[in-house]
């Protein structure tokens, strides 16, 4: 019952209840125009000077206008009680525990998305952005750092597992820009300075979307909300929803080659 | 003693037989007709120029990437090598079009030109309470806008970070356009506080005998509250714009957090040159203070202006004039403690958000109220379709698809989806463009009798409005189908990046055509200014047979207004009496044998 | 007829008991209300966020700002004796007054400049951190205002004077109205004062 | 008339000066104190709260009498009434602020 919107396809868990306050405004505001505008014309017609050469001091005279302003009134209240504000709540304070969900860390930039996964122990290594070198480590990640051993970073790369809950802290290394993801009925500001938590559950692996579009080139994207510069209007990361398998596949790759590095660093350091 | 009291105005009676030069006539005039025909001359020219930043844009939102044909030579290398259009000219003429329309283009003439020119004639009074301040405030509204032209032949060009101007994007992009924003913005803050000083103290001290409070037209008190909310609004961006100031000129970091690292550069902190330590959000929030009173400064002169317009053309009283004014009051209070709807998703928690979405729907009740009775107004009346009434009824479902449009951005859960895009585009110049502009047009049409003392003709403002209907809608409409399906703003591409936008993309050119379309249907109305200007002088003093107290002056007023003081005897709209035998009874013609109006008016 | 004269300039408006200046300058300082307003939201903002906040401020003089706060709220009974003396009619008195008060203001200028100096000397700027931008910006749109003020007032003290023989009642008015924002700026700068200067700073020495 | 006026107003000249003398003692001892508390190295929370009670006590003062504002007309006191109240919704916004960074980490 929303497709009227034209929204983008939906890919998450909270998304459809989102997406059903949205058409229910839209479905308020369809009304009220309708009745507004046939009035409007209907009065137009019937009080033009021609019908009507003698204009009446009085007019109107019935206060239904009263109930159809309270009605408004009403209307908003059950918008903004019963589903607005639960549901944004829902979104800020009912963060999913660190434990239970696949943790990054997400580092806007001009004109970049840097993704920086905890790795296997949970833990995001420490970052500090006098070593931050813009080729090699964008985020300056500390690898001396224990912590920061098993960290997998990348650079407009988001890999997710479907079907599990996805918490993503959200913060950026110049200026403003905003982290939206359309499909996933995402959007947040990354801000420097400030640290947010961002989560969402996809539902939809990149795969079943491309069959169900029919579209085999299909990739989700991350999109960039907010003028941040000459580019910002090409600043696109891109996700990838898997299966847990395939995720979990990829993530042990990543530790691979991490282990490698290192092990050339070992022989040449 | 009393000796001295009437030095003052044999001074001003002996100055009024001299013959004025041509600078203190038009240039340097105190006369607040004069310095309302400059703030609408100026106002127009900018809003005409804001409008050409604007198609230029829409070339390249149809069109991302192909030289623009014939004029693409004009803007040189730095901006359109070969004609292409570089992004940061593309950015650098979005935030110069928002900032012009908004501060340059709408609000001079809505509040400058239309409040000066009509509210004393209005109230009944002889000009404004202060004159030399009103010529004043012209001025740095002049200089406001030199500087802001100017700032596009600064090295590297004009502000490019947004009318929001939002750090630290403002303060890393180049250095200069954002310095002459900052000062320009300081000057026109400065205007308007002194023109809104003036508006309060003129509309409260100079009030014609018997005018009382509630006998003032729905105009004077739309200006009322504008001027509030300019008085009270402006300082925290007045205080915001020095803060940015320092940031750019003294390295200060108020708005500029710690371990900054811009194109690989530490920006901020240890071993930067700004210490770091302050906070972006801080700007938007006294940024945001002012915008969103600002949005209702665009609007309420406007709906002043309908308000006169239907009275006059339904030839009977408003309906609801007392709610409408309540409600102008509410808004204007209300406008205070919504500004945080802006900022929904930088973070907020929930209670804030709870807060602000509360605000947010209780502000859209009053202007559901005076929507209403505006509509209800006609029910009963005898409409003539003039072509001021033409667009002021076009402003009535105009305005409402914008208000209705911004009830699922005040609410944050769709407003996850539609920040940023398209769709907030769409909804705020459904209020701005087809909504006030056409106000303003209105009240050109409606007052040009009153300031000429000439007519302009039907025929060319029916051509003038029709096409602007269809364009406008033409512009807007696509606009909110684009933002539902996620497209975000300030693209420099148009969405041609992004693959969410693909399906949406082709409505560029529709929105670009109906744009061109849209100054075309401008012609007639720019033909229809200047040539009536030398159409004779027929008008006389009341040819819309309105009973508003401007319309007891003769057309032009003369320096001074009135011929007799004037006072009021009645209500504002006092349309088909009945047992009268004219369908109007001015506020302004005394009753029948009866006495003056009581002495003291309250 | 002089139909351009503008009613209630000088003698007040029946109803309302006020005239236009009056009303025009209360309301500038309203606006001037929300400009501080706006300061003091900005410093308590970024004083709560800030952990480096105090950096610089142990550089701060108190004794010179002691005197400041003496030397304004002198200034200000100056003025309004100034206002006091035109009400009883005393022009020598009124000229004594107002030069006081001029004086004074420049006495305070004086003094900021000597402590600007010394910041300057010890390599402190608006830059070192956000509580001298803070400092330097707040106290500059004081003194901004302070010179505003003397301005206006060194002008009704010498030129603007002879009003007092042509319209004396509307002179005495301005002297009224250019009064008021005098004592507004030393009441901003007794917020100022205890605010910049006193108030211990967190984390001052890191 | 005017005179009559302006004799009306020479009656309250002298008392209004002697009210004047009395709001500068007053003045100069609070700020006396209020330097004074600073050296007492008070908590923080006290600190601003004593100093900021006493900085209002004095602008009140200043506002009350050199300002008139005591004895001024009711449209004043309704102008600053609306200022006041839109001051502290100005003075709302660190508070918002300080609501944001609960999620900041
Ligand atoms: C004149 C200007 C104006 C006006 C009047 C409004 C009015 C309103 N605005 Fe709008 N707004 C802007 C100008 C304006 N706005 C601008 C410029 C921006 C963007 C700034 C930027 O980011 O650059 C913006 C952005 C904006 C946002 C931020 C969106 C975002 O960035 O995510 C929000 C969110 O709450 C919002 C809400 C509202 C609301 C609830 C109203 C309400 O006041 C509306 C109330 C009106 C009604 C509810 C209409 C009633 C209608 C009827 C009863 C039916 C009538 C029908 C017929 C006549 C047929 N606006
Ligand atoms: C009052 C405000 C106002 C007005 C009236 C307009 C009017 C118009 N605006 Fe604008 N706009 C903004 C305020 C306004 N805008 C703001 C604030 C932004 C956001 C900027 C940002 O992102 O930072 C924006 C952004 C914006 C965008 C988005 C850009 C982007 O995100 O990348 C677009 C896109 O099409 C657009 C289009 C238009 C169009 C086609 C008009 C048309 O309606 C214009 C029509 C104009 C006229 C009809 C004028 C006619 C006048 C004359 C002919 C004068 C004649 C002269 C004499 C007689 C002397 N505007
Ligand atoms: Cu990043 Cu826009
Ligand atoms: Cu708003």
């Amino acid at each position: 019952m929303n497709e009227f919107l034209g929204l983008p396809e939906i890919a998450s868990a909270h998304g459809a209840s989102l997406d059903n306050v949205n058409s229910y405004v839209h479905w308020l505001m369809f009304v009220l125009f309708v009745l507004w505008s046939a009035l409007f014309v209907y009065m137009l017609f019937r009080f033009s000077r021609k019908r009507n050469p003698k204009a009446d001091y009085r007019g109107v005279k019935s206060h239904a206008s009263n109930y159809a302003e309270a009605g408004v009134l009403i209307a908003e209240v059950i918008l903004l009680v019963g589903f607005s504000i639960p549901l944004y709540s829902d979104r800020v304070d009912d963060l999913p525990a660190e434990e239970e969900a696949t943790l990054a860390r997400v580092v806007a930039q001009q004109f970049a998305w840097n993704v920086h996964y905890p790795g296997p122990d949970g833990v995001f290594g420490r970052t500090d952005p006098a070593l931050v070198d813009e080729t090699a480590n964008p985020i300056g990640l500390d690898r001396e750092d224990p912590m920061a051993k098993d960290d997998v970073t990348t650079i407009n790369q988001l890999y997710l597992p479907v079907n599990k809950p996805a918490l993503i802290y959200l913060t950026s290394k110049d200026v403003i820009h905003s982290f939206m993801l359309p499909e996933m009925r995402v959007k947040q500001d990354a801000i420097p300075g400030m640290l947010f938590p961002v989560w969402f559950e996809p539902t939809v692996t990149t795969a079943e979307m491309q069959a169900r579009k029919g579209d085999a080139s299909f990739g989700y994207q991350i999109a960039c909300a907010q003028l941040c510069g000459n580019s910002h209007y090409s600043m696109r990361g891109f996700m990838t929803i898997q299966t847990q398998e395939e995720f979990d596949a990829w993530m042990a790759e990543r530790q691979q080659e991490l282990a490698a590095d290192e092990d050339v660093d070992d022989i040449w350091g | 003693m009393s000796e001295h009291d009437h030095a003052a105005p044999e001074h001003a009676a002996h100055e009024h037989h001299e013959e004025l030069s041509f600078w203190r006539k038009y240039v340097f005039s105190t006369d607040h007709k004069m310095i309302g025909i400059q703030y609408s001359v100026t106002g127009l020219l900018f809003l005409f120029f804001g409008f050409c930043l604007m198609m230029l844009m829409r070339w390249q939102l149809a069109y991302p990437n192909q030289p623009l044909p014939f004029l693409g030579w004009l803007f040189g290398e730095d901006r359109m090598p070969g004609g292409i259009m570089l992004p940061e000219f593309y950015n650098q003429l979005g935030a110069m079009h928002g900032t012009i329309m908004v501060f340059l283009g709408v609000v001079p003439l809505a509040v400058g030109g239309f409040g000066n020119f009509v509210v004393p004639l209005q109230i009944g009074a002889p000009d404004m309470a202060f004159p030399r301040l009103n010529m004043l405030s012209y001025q740095c509204y002049f200089v406001g806008g030199v500087v802001m032209l100017s700032s596009f032949f600064v090295p590297q060009g004009a502000a490019q970070s947004g009318w929001t101007s939002y750090p630290p994007l403002a303060e890393v992009n180049p250095f200069w356009g954002q310095t002459f924003w900052l000062v320009g913005m300081l000057f026109l803050i400065f205007s308007s506080l002194l023109g809104a000083v003036n508006f309060i103290t003129t509309i409260i001290q100079l009030r014609a005998e018997g005018l009382t409070f509630f006998r003032l037209p729905v105009f004077v008190w739309a200006q009322f509250v504008t001027a509030f909310l300019l008085l009270l609004a402006f300082p925290p961006l007045q205080a915001a714009g020095v803060f940015q100031l320092m940031d750019m000129v003294a390295d200060t970091s108020f708005f500029m957090p710690e371990g900054l690292v811009v194109s690989g550069q530490l920006a901020s902190g240890e071993g930067a040159a700004r210490a770091g330590g302050g906070s972006p959000i801080l700007w938007q929030h006294l940024f945001w203070f002012l915008a969103h009173p600002e949005v209702y400064v665009l609007i309420l002169p406007g709906l002043g202006i309908v308000a006169e317009i239907v009275a006059n053309n339904t030839r009977k009283p408003l309906w609801g004039y007392k709610p409408i004014v309540y409600s102008l009051l509410a808004l204007g209070f209300l406008s205070f403690i919504v500004w945080a709807h802006h900022m929904f998703l930088t973070g907020m928690g929930s209670t804030m958000s709870a807060f602000f979405q509360t605000t947010t729907m209780i502000i859209s009740i009053p202007s559901v109220v005076i929507l209403t009775a505006l509509i209800l107004s006609l029910w009963g009346g005898s409409i003539r379709f003039t072509v001021p009434m033409l667009f002021a009824l076009a402003f009535l479902p105009m305005f409402g698809i914008g208000g209705l449009t911004g009830l699922p951005l005040g609410l944050t859960a769709p407003d996850i989806h539609l920040h940023d895009t398209y769709y907030v585009i769409g909804h705020f110049h459904y209020v701005v463009a087809p909504g006030t502009l056409f106000a303003l047009f209105a009240g050109i049409y409606y007052w040009y009798p009153k300031a000429t003392g000439r007519r302009m003709s039907t025929l060319l403002g029916h051509l003038h409005f029709w096409p602007s209907l269809v364009f406008m809608n033409g512009i807007f409409f696509p606009m909110l189908i684009q933002g539902l399906a996620g497209m975000q703003r300030r693209l420099a591409d148009g969405g041609a990046s992004y693959g969410h936008s693909q399906e949406v993309i082709w409505l560029h050119q529709v929105i670009s055509f109906s744009a061109w379309g849209l100054a075309l249907a401008q012609l007639p109305f720019v033909v229809n200014f200047f040539a009536s200007l030398r159409s004779p002088k027929t008008a006389g003093e009341n040819p819309w047979h309105a009973t508003t107290i401007e319309w007891a002056a003769p057309s032009p007023p003369p320096h001074g207004n009135f011929a007799t003081v004037p006072a009021a005897y009645r209500d504002p709209y006092e349309y088909s009496v009945p047992g009268e035998a004219e369908d109007y009874l001015p506020q302004f013609r005394p009753a029948e044998g009866a006495a003056a109006p009581a002495a003291v008016p309250a | 007829m002089s139909a351009a004269a503008i009613p209630y300039t000088v003698e007040p408006r029946p109803d309302t008991g006020l005239n236009n200046v009056k009303i025009g300058i209360w309301l500038f300082l309203a606006s001037e209300v929300m400009l501080f307003g706006a300061l003091f939201a900005g410093y308590i903002l970024l004083r709560v966020g800030d952990p480096g906040f105090g950096h610089g401020s142990e550089e701060l003089s108190i004794p010179m700002a002691f005197v400041n706060t003496l030397v304004l709220i002198t200034s200000s009974v100056t003025m309004v004796m100034a206002w006091a003396s035109c009400m009883r009619r005393d022009l020598g008195k009124f000229k004594l007054y107002m030069g006081l008060t001029v004086a004074l203001g420049g006495c305070f200028m004086v003094i900021k400049y000597f402590e600007y100096t010394a910041k300057f000397h010890h390599g402190i700027f608006p830059s070192t951190s956000t509580f001298m931008a803070i400092y330097f910006t707040l106290t500059g749109l004081h003194a901004a205002h302070v010179l505003a003020g003397m301005i206006v007032n060194g002008y009704f003290w010498l030129p603007g004077a002879k009003m007092w023989e042509t319209n004396w009642q509307q002179f005495t008015n301005r002297v009224e109205t250019s009064g008021l924002f005098w004592h507004f700026v030393d009441l901003v700068w007794i917020f100022l004062f205890p605010v910049l200067y006193l108030l211990p700073v967190p984390y001052a020495h890191p | 008339m005017s005179d009559a006026h302006a004799h009306a107003h020479e009656i309250d000249v002298d008392h209004h000066v002697r009210i004047y003398m009395r709001v500068f003692a007053a003045l100069a001892v609070l700020t006396v104190i209020t330097v004074a508390v600073a050296y007492l190295h008070l908590t923080t929370a006290a600190a601003v709260a004593l100093a900021l009670f006493i900085a209002t006590i004095k602008g009140s003062l200043v506002a009350c009498y050199f300002m008139h504002l005591i004895s001024e007309k009711k449209l004043i006191y309704v102008v600053m009434v609306v200022t006041v109240l839109f001051f502290f919704f100005e003075l709302l916004i660190p508070t918002i602020s300080e609501s944001i960074n609960i999620h900041a980490r």
